[in-house]
């Protein structure tokens, strides 16, 4: 495990560290708003992990040039379909957040807090 | 029109739902019939399919905007699509038929609404069965989710909490299978499942494919209950209202079991998965424990619905045990469980959204309901029949099936997983016999009393359920002995048809 | 090779807002760290020549998103016990 | 809970970082994904030649794997649904006592319930309980910014085809700036501009477009979303109506985008009673 080989990879291991740290949050948080932060940091680190697919060396946007004559080099541009897919992901997320934040809205106005122990025992005492 | 049939199966109901979701706020009348007609004539297209998928005797496919496979996205329509694709959109019909008083009366102000985000559900799940493409999947799931979210968190005053942890749980599940399908790009370069399939036996590396299995079944596993990630289930079931639990219950884990068969099968192809995993037996050890663990604890509740709800964790187990024994049998009785099941499942549901109608939830409160609602209770009576699996419903040939399949998995391997899967599924049959007969003493033999506990319900005279809620509730315990009666032809034209050709000595 | 260690930088301070965004003690903070860890990742996205998915987490994510959280924390509490 | 979750993290980090030592390195153009047979040599090279829009992600997105994105759209629409029917309250209770500024004096009264309620006007300006901003630099700023973001956005729209961006983009940006006004002024500001009913139909209206369009398409005998088929509605060479039916489908993602973005932030900030909010 050489410093080239970690540098290499980079984009590789930071998507498993993000991804862990919104999985810890999202299975261990006790308060509710701080599960959905988590969740919304496990899908972008999904979101980095495909954009890291997409990356050529030395690669171009995915705009392509369209001049007379002009043939396009493939290896000179990014890989255009993780992004489409990425593209959909995000908004993918946005969509799930709204629904959480309206359900921890909901929560919080039943029983006026957004601690999950909290809630917990408010329930048993019923 | 007949070409277009995959695409109207989906495209039908997704433009009923935007327009009823517009037509909710001009004038309410229009919601019912619009929706109702949108369902219909996708499950009329869903049944013109099979027949078109038995005329061309494989596959019918469909390219969405006109692209080919890889570049665009193709359905590949086959024996199997078309069998699901049948069942979710009865379902989906029937519920929201029988439904319709108790959605006026749940939601005066939101109908539209509600109903937009009922078809959009069913919407997804019908995507979900028809698609050939790995990505599209995830984008259905989530719209199948997203408005699941919205219909169960809208019940009793405990609901917000545990959908709101279903959410969190259902999002790992979601994302982890988007994970999968990414690890599948990085080592394959496409998205298309059968082009995955036909690129799989080829790699020289499969470390990355076996990787994307695990998390892409992991997901799955998630979204689907199977023990031990199915906390979320019984709690976010049981305090929704009846009105989308009828629609939920019965389709969500069912489609959700047709994923991973498909996965299995049409992405991994059978080979990878059943022979270089050597997951199979795990799996069936973790469906035994769910199927029993889900029995007991179903044997613990006293509220109704919160029973049914353990026992679709059972029936989970019951049909991904069948999967994994990895042969014919086992297989056949899985897809054919996913029919059944779905009919039982919405049979029984119905009669919970009639009790907490008419009653409560409450299985020491239904004394003497043979006598005060005699059709209610016999349709009841054949649905829970049907979950026992008491022969001529269909309850017990798809665990004829599964428990022959387990006997050939031990003839073949000696394995003690398909021996203890066996042992497990009649134990989860005795159970649901004492369950049901439980039921059916009480409302038998014990006199009506008439002041039972609950205030709420006093005003509502316990008598017949109205007949537009009759009707389909006896066209699904019909349904329940048809499927019993015809399911020999079901197994062998359609399934049969369906199952490759398996590794052998598995 | 510069644009890697710009890759590993940005990497590294979207992943201390990501740790920040979950431990600090304060809802409203925490939306807040959330909308940055949001748009270093676009800008991470943007050195990796992915331009459309950074304008999208820009606006979606660093935008639309943090102005949802602090609506929803505003509605409910700011407190929180971890 | 909290060591079940190091449990599960621990596990999941040590399989997938076993993994990550699989991956072919970053940047590697000739990994399976990047590779010369493969999709993205295809959609790089093609893409131009079949629609005419030279920003590859926008063809992708909009013609070859449009299904996709026309389902993304229902999501962000079904979302909007969803916030409405779990927080909406159609009840007109509100609040006990309201509160009002007097623009000419600063003074704000409060009006107690069954209290005679003045007309709102320029001198008599309703406030929130909670939440007062009135501070003119940030409402005026606001204010100034608003026309530039639309204006920016609707280039954003229309520009998709040739630079970063497209409907997404430009109907959240549309959105945001009706979220700016009802930041800075306050929610009944921006329920004035765009109305919850307008917001609702709007958002159908968009996906209606989207799903419409594909609709159509195959009702003129062609496939589902296959544009080729609106040349001959609309006389052009095929290649142009790609390139135009990407255009009409990007104008009714933003059109969805936008409405809901807003719809869901009335419902949010006002926790469903769209009365007093952020």
């Amino acid at each position: 495990m050489d410093m080239a080989l970690i540098l290499a990879k980079a984009n590789y291991w930071g998507y498993v560290i993000l991804l862990l740290i919104g999985l810890y949050a999202l299975i261990s948080k006790n308060n509710l708003v701080k599960k959905i932060i988590g969740m919304v940091i496990f899908q972008t680190a999904v979101i980095l992990f495909y954009i890291t697919i997409a990356v050529k060396k030395g690669g171009n946007i995915p705009i392509t040039p369209h001049g007379k004559g002009y043939v396009v080099e493939a290896a000179n541009f990014m890989n255009p379909l993780p992004h489409v897919l990425m593209l959909t992901a995000i908004v993918v997320g946005v969509a799930t957040l709204g629904v959480a934040l309206a359900l921890a809205i909901k929560v919080y106005k039943q029983y006026g807090t957004l601690e999950e122990d909290e809630i917990n025992a408010m329930i048993r005492e019923q | 029109m007949s070409t277009h049939y995959p695409a109207l199966i989906i495209v039908v109901p997704l433009l009923t739902a935007v327009i009823v979701a517009a037509v909710g706020w001009i004038n309410k009348k229009y919601c019912f019939p619009l929706s109702v007609a949108s369902l219909a004539a996708s499950l009329l297209s869903s049944i013109g399919l099979l027949f078109e998928v038995m005329k061309t005797n494989g596959e019918v496919v469909y390219r969405f905007a006109g692209w080919e496979a890889p570049m665009g996205i193709v359905y590949n329509i086959d024996y199997l699509n078309s069998l699901v694709l049948i069942v979710v959109t009865a379902v989906a019909l029937i519920n929201l038929i029988f439904s319709k008083g108790s959605i006026e009366n749940d939601f005066p102000d939101k109908e539209g609404v509600f109903y937009a985000l009922y078809i959009l559900f069913t919407t997804g799940l019908v995507g979900m069965v028809a698609t050939g493409d790995a990505f599209n999947l995830y984008v259905l799931l989530e719209i199948a989710s997203l408005t699941g979210y919205a219909l169960l968190g809208i019940g009793n005053e405990r609901s917000p909490l545990s959908t709101l942890n279903y959410l969190f749980i259902g999002t790992i599940g979601a994302t982890f299978y988007l994970l999968g399908v990414g690890y599948i790009y990085i080592a394959t370069g496409t998205l298309n499942m059968a082009e995955i399939a036909l690129i799989i036996p080829k790699l020289p590396n499969v470390g990355i494919i076996k990787f994307a299995f695990v998390i892409c079944m992991v997901g799955l596993f998630v979204k689907m209950a199977l023990f031990p990630m199915h906390g979320w289930l019984p709690n976010a079931y049981s305090n929704a209202p009846s009105s989308s639990i009828g629609l939920i219950a019965p389709l969500t884990t069912k489609v959700t079991v047709y994923i991973m068969v498909r996965a299995g099968i049409t992405i991994f192809t059978p080979e990878f998965t059943f022979e270089k995993m050597h997951l199979d037996k795990w799996i069936v050890w973790l469906s035994v424990i769910g199927i029993v663990m889900g029995s007991c604890f179903a044997l613990a509740q006293k509220n109704y619905k919160k029973m049914l709800t353990y026992i679709v964790v059972a029936e989970v187990g019951y049909m991904v045990g069948g999967f994994w024994l990895g042969n014919k049998l086992g297989i056949t009785g899985s897809i054919l469980h996913i029919v059944n099941d779905a009919a039982m499942t919405l049979c029984v549901f119905m009669a919970a959204g009639i009790f907490s109608y008419k009653i409560g939830d409450h299985i020491s409160d239904f004394k003497g309901l043979f006598k005060k609602m005699p059709f209610t209770m016999t349709a009841f009576a054949v649905g829970g029949l049907s979950i026992i699996g008491v022969p001529p419903t269909c309850g017990f040939f798809s665990k004829w099936y599964l428990v022959s399949g387990g006997i050939e998995a031990v003839k073949a391997t000696g394995s003690i997983g398909a021996l203890a899967f066996i042992v497990a599924l009649l134990f989860s049959s005795l159970v649901n016999a004492v369950l049901f007969f439980r039921i059916f003493e009480v409302a038998h033999f014990e006199p009506f009393s008439e002041g039972h506990g609950h205030e709420g319900h006093s005003a509502v005279e316990i008598n017949e359920a109205p007949l537009g809620m009759l009707i389909p509730f006896f066209i699904v315990a019909f349904s329940l002995i048809f499927l019993g009666i015809f399911s020999g032809d079901i197994v062998s034209n359609i399934i049969n048809q369906f199952i490759p050709v398996l590794p052998a000595g598995i | 090779m510069e644009r890697e260690w710009i890759d590993v930088i940005t990497l590294a301070i979207v992943i201390v807002c990501a740790i920040g965004a979950i431990n600090v003690k304060d809802l409203l903070g925490a939306s807040i760290l959330l909308g940055a860890y949001s748009f270093l990742m676009c800008i991470l996205w943007a050195v990796m020549g992915a331009v459309d998915v950074a304008f999208t987490e820009a606006t979606v994510g660093a935008g639309v998103s943090t102005v949802f959280c602090v609506a929803a924390v505003f509605h409910t509490t700011r407190r929180t016990k971890d | 809970m909290k060591i079940l979750g190091w449990l599960t993290v621990l596990m999941c980090g040590a399989l997938l970082i076993f993994n990550v030592s699989e991956f072919p390195d970053m940047g590697d153009a000739n990994s399976p994904a990047n590779s010369k047979q493969n999709l993205s040599e295809y959609f790089l090279k093609k893409a131009y030649h079949d629609t005419k829009v030279p920003n590859v992600v926008t063809a992708v997105l909009a013609d070859y794997r449009g299904y996709d994105t026309m389902y993304e759209t229902a999501v962000i629409f079904s979302a909007g649904l969803a916030c409405f029917f779990l927080l909406r309250i159609f009840r007109k209770k509100g609040p006990k006592s309201r509160f009002y500024r007097h623009t000419p004096t600063g003074v704000t009264l409060r009006i107690d319930e069954g209290g005679k309620l003045p007309e709102e006007s320029d001198v008599f300006k309703r406030i929130d309980s909670i939440w007062i901003p009135h501070d003119n630099i940030v409402r005026i700023t606001c204010r100034l910014v608003v026309p530039f973001i639309q204006i920016f956005a609707l280039y954003v729209i229309a520009h998709g085809h040739y630079s970063p961006g497209g409907g997404f983009q430009g109907g959240v940006l549309l959105g945001a700036s009706i979220i700016l006004i009802a930041v800075s002024n306050n929610l009944r500001a921006g329920i004035q501009r765009m109305s919850e009913k307008g917001a609702a139909l709007m958002g159908s209206a968009g996906v209606l477009i989207y799903a419409g369009t594909a609709a159509l398409c195959l009702l003129l005998g062609s496939q589902f979303l296959n544009y080729n088929a609106l040349a001959k509605l609309l006389h052009i060479k095929p290649v142009v109506a790609r390139y135009n039916g990407i255009l009409i489908v990007e104008i009714g993602v933003a059109l969805a985008v936008m409405a809901v973005m807003v719809w869901i932030y009335y419902n949010l900030s006002s926790a469903g009673k769209h009365d007093e909010g952020l």
